[in-house]
């Protein structure tokens, strides 16, 4: 059977939803004609015509505040940042227009945030960055990045029919590297369920998206020295599935958490912050990040690789927390 | 009679607009004592913005929608309310528009109203947000209004995005979305009306210029000469008219629905208003204000000069005048007095789940709570 | 000796520092003849002049770009939000611009932003809100919070004396509620340097600005029932001062930390990481949260009282840890 | 001599604009030969950009200040370098300004410049930021150039920054900035010349026009007729014009530049300019323009257009032309040799810290490095 890619599964979603619902539509810069900076929305256009994938001129809060704007008389928006690190732009719209309304005025705001993010690159400083924790820490905001094509189908199905604000996190560079073959078929994969994506017994690895990945080839690496690592894909970020991440604390005792984006104050803290209060007493070892340094993103690729929290690095720290 | 031209407004229209024009005044009389007694916190007058707010609302029809800030309760009013039930002594049959059968028990939904915006239990948040921070979208009715949130010029898109609804489905709906002068100075307004200006969204975006946001007075928030002046650059149409003058408002609209209905198109309208208060009650900004500058703008009324435009043009006399002002007032008062005896928020409010129900919810609800209480 | 609130103090440093150096500049809405929202940059426009206090247009965005531009070529500009909340429109200035200019090309950028934020004053969603962690997470920005009118006083005139970006949070409820005696001439308090406001024994608490104040009341509450806390006032969040954080923790091996922001993905959760991590070892018990609930701000005082991290959570979180 | 008219530029200005529009397009036509031969990354082209950009550059003084985005090759070159040293032969004794004088060796600026672009260990971010994403003030000799972050229509409020500080200074500087058609839908544009208009900043804002954004025409971004007619919404001077027609170019900017000197305050500038290249080299939005358009654009050439120019009004022969185009050609070749010569950025340069000296410095540094690292 023929594989898709993640970026594919990403397609796929969208042109199933839009065919299933008349009310999903897209909105973005060049998604129409173009099909979009990385080409995730080609085809769509030619399908749904112009009202469907709606064009915007460079104007992300605007296109934000149009979102909501449809979404609240019963549309189901999905909007593509260029590149993740451009949602700052449109800032306020997500986090005190898009994330508040149902908790003020028991509105639903079924909506769409596509980012495309992350680095590997070497695209520097401004399109490279991994945004989640600003969006994490706001309260009414569902946070979600698959890491596999089958996640990328699945979950951005299950966030297009959510009648909640989700920020879909996609990684560029996984968009034509990670393929699988997926089933023809309806498929959905629920919100708020983490994915033991690899069985082990002594440190369980926290991540999701590109580092998923990372860690899993750093798990299989140690294995060879006798080390078995569980690997916990998150998937959903905001709510955090609990039950999945501290069943494998408890079980495994030691902690790696590994993400892309920068360590202070990163997605990562929030998840040592639990571990530490809900499963301390299962703590057998310090628990550990492996995260990119805090600096913006080196246009060089050597210094961005140096930066980047990759196979290697994590390799590393799981040897010294086994040792531990 | 002499006055009353083709342009005039109907008799159902001047009757409307007259009896809503008291009620928001009614309103913000008795807000404005409370506030001055201590008995409320912020309150922001919509004095002087009557003519506007209402006749801005007058004209809607079922699934328009209308988009508020915070000096907008006379739209609101005017949105929402069917007022040959909730003052049939004031209204003829024929007044009652079609509309009217569809719309709510007038008497419940200003008592909703009332207790939002004194944080009661029955106020559409329900405690969680003030005033006129929230929306209320019924399909069943077609009343389709969105408050604001306080970052301003937010909701300009958002006014947007609802004109995108519309075109979207195909129908013939508009959206009015109202401004404050000052947060024209926001890039959400620009990139708002150059969507409106593309996309040829059927939006009117009102600017109320109330001559100063806050403090701070016109010349050092803009430059150019007028505010619609801005309109060409966004290629869509542009009006300056006086606010306080309901027959160049009612022209506008007019105008400017009409092209939002044939596909013609955005307006950007500037409203000019007097300012008869300051920012907020009691915060200091209108005694900063010259006392000339304040007393000029205080004979520039809009409510008056409505009702002797009535008297001239024969549409009122002194008798339904008074009516009216009592109306409207008795309704405020009653409206404000069971407002006042409706029970505080329920606590629980505040723990309500921020996801809408779903998958979501769910997840959050089983996350660990403890984890913010130590 | 006449006692000075928080709130005279800012302005006490914002007058000094722009009478020593004609390059300090203030800008913001309603800041000149008004004074500001909060009336901190009164009488500066009368001494110093339009060109000094600069009002502008309501444009957060616009008045953020433009003090990076006046700072390139020497200025050191102090740009007010009228409240913190707000931020969020000029956010993208903020991360993308201020903060990562230096790293990128070594052009410093000496820049003070003031937030007026918190809340305790019923005054909803929006004008109550905590940014710190979206700050805490980008790096280039140092994040400060004063609790004292003495740290008011000097951490302004470092940050307005540093050559980095300093985000600084004044919290609105302390303005005029907190009041000391400071002395003339020169106070400055340094950047990076937590101070150890109440020494313990037992459980160490992690607070700042509001919360500090009521951590410290819980503290001596507790002290009644023989429950001796330390309580660390970090003032500067970002860069962590870890030296300070780590010794108290060693010593008391139980953490509570306490912010007024919401719980996921706060500065709070990185606190808990870093111990988690560096103080494993030394813990004797769950690091701890009192925080805001993962909610907005609700506009009925009673129901806001109710998501606050207040002195009551504090001492029923001080009394469950010491009988941990 | 014939067309030679009263606001014809100096002989000197059409030497210097002559050499700095080739030398734009020599450095253009090496990087899109890489960039095709895939030796570098992208490569977004500033072809048909050079009349506009150098024409932008010429008339700026020590102190004045240039912010540019990613096709403004031409203004940068045009400010940074003393092309009287650089290229002697070309020049006369008396093209040699006092600004000249005080400009750094513009050898060693030209290896810096093409070491930047090229992501080498000497260009301004040694490998940190790429291409034109750093800036370069020096007080020394005057040199005010800021760079671009890759958020389009940030820079603008910065620029309005540079010009505000003048204003504080009290001096006559101005401020150039360049900016996309495309930016001007972003709110920090409007944001930013709205506070212009107010504050009579010494600013003029540039749009290169050139037909599209990234893949996005021009009917899809906003529907004004130009966007000149943006310009009286914020009380500023506005002139859209021709941008591959050097003398009017020229007309402009000595018009904008005459009034942000005196007080007059800001002005925007449209500049129509021909899509003769993709967004970027090989990135696809190029083969999306009808072929007849991309081909009439290609006849728009602003190079060809301004040397017929010169040998039309006798300021240059063909002899002197050829001498431009090889002097330029052989500069560039030089320069990317060099620049390609130049070892890669050093990797503890990443690790640099990301605070100025001084006590943040120190506290960020004294941090468990290891938290990144497990
Ligand atoms: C984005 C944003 N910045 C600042 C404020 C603070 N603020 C509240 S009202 C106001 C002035 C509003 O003026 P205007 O829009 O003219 O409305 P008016 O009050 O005059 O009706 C300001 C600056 C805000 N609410 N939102
Ligand atoms: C805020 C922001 N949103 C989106 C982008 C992605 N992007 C990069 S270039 C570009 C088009 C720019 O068009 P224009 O301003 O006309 O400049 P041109 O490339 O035509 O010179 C877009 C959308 C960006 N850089 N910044
Ligand atoms: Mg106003
Ligand atoms: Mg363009």
């Amino acid at each position: 059977m023929a594989e898709t890619t993640y970026l594919d599964a990403i397609r796929r979603a969208l042109f199933e939803e839009m065919e299933r619902d008349a009310n999903v539509f897209v909105m973005g810069q060049d998604v129409a004609q173009f099909g979009g900076a990385f080409r995730v929305t080609k085809g769509l256009y030619e399908r749904f015509g112009r009202l469907r994938v709606v064009n915007t001129p460079l104007c992300e809060s605007g296109a934000l505040g149009a979102a909501l704007g449809a979404a609240l008389v019963g549309k189901r928006p999905i909007v593509e940042m260029q590149f993740a690190d451009f949602v700052s732009c449109g800032f306020n719209q997500i986090v005190n227009n898009i994330a508040r309304t149902y908790y003020r005025w028991e509105q639903p705001v079924p909506f769409v945030l596509r980012l495309p993010f992350g680095g590997g690159a070497g695209a520097g400083p401004f399109h490279s960055q991994s945004p989640e924790a600003w969006f994490a820490h706001v309260p009414g905001l569902a946070v979600v990045a698959p890491s596999t094509p089958a996640d990328a189908l699945g979950m951005m199905k299950s966030a297009i029919r959510d009648d909640n604000p989700v920020v879909y996190l996609e990684h560029r560079f996984l968009y034509r590297r990670e393929k699988e073959s997926l089933g023809e078929g309806e498929q959905l994969t629920p919100l708020g369920k983490a994915r033991v994506a690899r069985e082990g017994r002594s440190i369980t690895i926290l991540s999701w998206s590109w580092t998923l990945h990372e860690s899993l080839a750093a798990a299989e690496e140690v294995a060879r020295e006798g080390i078995s690592v569980e690997v916990i894909d998150l998937r959903t970020l905001v709510p955090l599935d609990e039950e999945t991440v501290m069943a494998s604390v408890k079980k495994c005792s030691k902690v790696l958490i590994v993400h892309e984006a920068t360590a202070t104050a990163g997605y990562g803290a929030e998840l040592a912050a639990r571990i530490a209060d809900q499963a301390f007493e299962w703590l057998d070892g310090p628990v550990k990040r492996v995260t990119y340094a805090d600096r913006s993103s080196p246009y060089n690729k050597h210094m961005e690789k140096a930066l980047l929290p990759g196979r290697e690095a994590i390799v590393a720290a799981l040897r010294k927390l086994a040792r531990y | 009679m002499a006055e009353q031209t083709a342009g005039t407004p109907s008799p159902t229209t001047l009757r409307r607009a007259h009896f809503f024009m008291r009620l928001s005044r009614a309103w913000d009389s008795r807000f404005e004592s409370m506030a001055r007694a201590g008995n409320i916190g912020r309150w922001y007058s919509a004095v002087g913005n009557e003519a506007t707010t209402v006749g801005a609302a007058l004209s809607l029809l079922p699934n328009d929608a209308l988009s508020t800030v915070h000096r907008d309760l006379g739209a609101i009013l005017t949105h929402y309310l069917d007022p040959t039930r909730l003052a049939p002594a004031l209204f003829e049959p024929q007044d009652r528009t079609a509309w009217d059968a569809l719309r709510p028990d007038p008497g419940a939904l200003l008592h909703r109203l009332a207790s939002q915006v004194l944080g009661r239990r029955d106020g559409f948040t329900r405690g969680v947000d003030r005033s006129f921070h929230y929306g209320l979208i019924d399909r069943a009715t077609g009343l389709r209004h969105v408050g604001m949130i306080s970052h301003l010029g937010a909701m300009i898109p958002v006014a947007a995005g609802l004109a995108l609804a519309n075109l979207q489905d195909g129908n013939q709906n508009v959206v009015v979305g109202f401004i404050g002068e000052g947060a024209t100075s926001q890039g959400d307004f620009h990139e708002a009306l150059n969507m409106a200006g593309v996309m040829k969204l059927p939006l009117i975006l009102v600017v109320e210029n109330n001559r100063y946001a806050f403090s701070t007075p016109l010349h050092e928030q803009f430059a150019c000469e007028k505010l619609s002046d801005r309109a060409p650059g966004y290629g869509i149409a542009g009006e300056t008219f006086d606010g306080t003058d309901f027959e160049a408002v009612h022209g506008a609209f007019e105008r400017a629905l009409a092209r939002a209905r044939t596909g013609e198109g955005a307006t950007l309208l500037e409203a000019m208003l007097p300012r008869m208060r300051g920012h907020a009650e009691g915060d200091g900004s209108y005694e900063l204000i010259a006392a000339d500058e304040r007393a000029r703008w205080l004979t520039h009324d809009p409510l008056p000069r409505f009702e002797a435009w009535l008297t001239r043009i024969g549409a009122a006399d002194a008798a339904r005048i008074a009516a009216v002002q009592e109306t409207a007032t008795a309704i405020i008062e009653a409206a404000v007095a069971r407002g006042l005896a409706t029970p505080e928020p329920e606590l629980h409010e505040a723990w309500r789940n921020p996801f809408a129900p779903g998958p979501v919810a769910d997840a959050f609800a089983r996350q660990h709570a403890e984890v913010t209480r130590g």
